[in-house]
């Protein structure tokens, strides 16, 4: 399965990119497709996850086509 | 139920003006609530030069809608507004903006800090600050309300 | 810290315009939290017409300014503004307004709430309404907040 | 003692007048005023008292030359 991963803030610098295209098996993990992007990279603490703009845990699994995002804290307003 | 994200800079008050102007809402309310966050030039001990607002286009607009129905399933909401900037600021410049139109003022005063704790808690938007004595910070979270 | 008694009618986001503008707050507040109360065509089953509002100068601005001081020294506000209409109003107007300035977000919203109970709860401001029906009838109580 | 006494809203209306001058005893009480301007009417009930324009019980005395103020409950804001 084809997954659009995107990263916001901090987490883009840290990334040094705005987003990745992985691929997935067959009910993978939001976790799942972390560690497919960021290979040895732990996801940091505190990170927050979204599958399709809502928010998820890492345990969710998601399918074909998802845009799966991370990203630190928000800190709007 | 209005949700702007701009990112040109705004005057709050004019905003509510032309909006108030505009809308239908005759002499149905008694009652509105303003809540106006704008740029400090000081924080957590630096001064602070100028900030960039990012934010996750279509996620957050699709949240803040979200925070609004849930406001007007809770409270007798006759309208509201939300308008927050995004991009470069400066020191003064409003951030965001969320007004509360209802028929009595404590649904007004209890929706308007309602949108505003769930937008600073969950609002996919993120500040990195330019401080006066160099370099770049992200602001890791914020205050509690 | 200021307070009008207006016989006028206002628009309370160009009061607030002007009011910021002209003030020297700069970039110290980060927080603004406004409550505007209208007049509504409606109140206790009836439509209302027109409304006067009588106060009892010398009084009203003296109880006023002091439940500004009470918010003051109970939260750290930068700056309020109050202004109230007194005299003929008619059905939308503006009644009040309440504004306050502070550095966060909490002792904003705290405390423009608490000026607004204080005031609708002691300040000698009296209501007349002129009903559509025919007749006038006097406001017999606020509302608790 | 002479005490200068206002009425407002309803009760201005109720009275038929905005304002009394009266003479009163040295030490009498708002209760007193009210009862020298008023005749037999008695104080309504919920009416509120101020003393130069600070709030008052019935019970507060008054000095000569005191402004002495009778109201409705307040319906501002």
């Amino acid at each position: 399965m084809s997954i659009q991963v995107r990263y916001f803030a901090a987490l883009r610098e840290r990334m040094g990119r705005e987003h990745d295209q992985v691929d997935v098996f067959p009910e993978a993990t939001v976790a799942a497709v972390w560690a497919r992007a960021a290979g040895d990279t732990p996801l940091p603490t505190n990170t927050l996850c979204a599958v399709n703009m809502e928010y998820a845990e890492p345990s969710a699994s998601v399918r074909d086509g998802d845009e799966v995002a991370f990203f630190p804290p928000v800190t709007g307003g | 139920m209005t949700i702007v994200i701009r990112p040109q800079a705004f005057d709050p008050w004019q905003e509510l003006q032309d909006y108030q102007r505009a809308s239908k809402l005759g002499a149905s309310f008694g009652a509105t609530a303003v809540f106006v966050g704008s740029m400090r030039d000081f924080n957590e001990g630096e001064t602070v030069q100028a900030m960039r607002l990012e934010h996750y286009q279509g996620m957050t607009e699709r949240h803040l809608e979200k925070i609004c129905q849930q406001a007007q399933s809770r409270w007798d909401m006759l309208d509201c507004l939300i308008v927050h900037r995004v991009g470069e600021l400066r020191p003064s410049d409003p951030i965001v903006l969320v007004a509360v139109w209802s028929a009595h003022r404590a649904a007004a005063f209890d929706a308007s800090r309602f949108l505003m704790e769930e937008l600073k808690s969950s609002a996919p938007f993120w500040k990195k600050e330019q401080l006066a004595a160099g370099g770049g910070r992200w602001v890791e979270k914020n205050s509690p309300g």
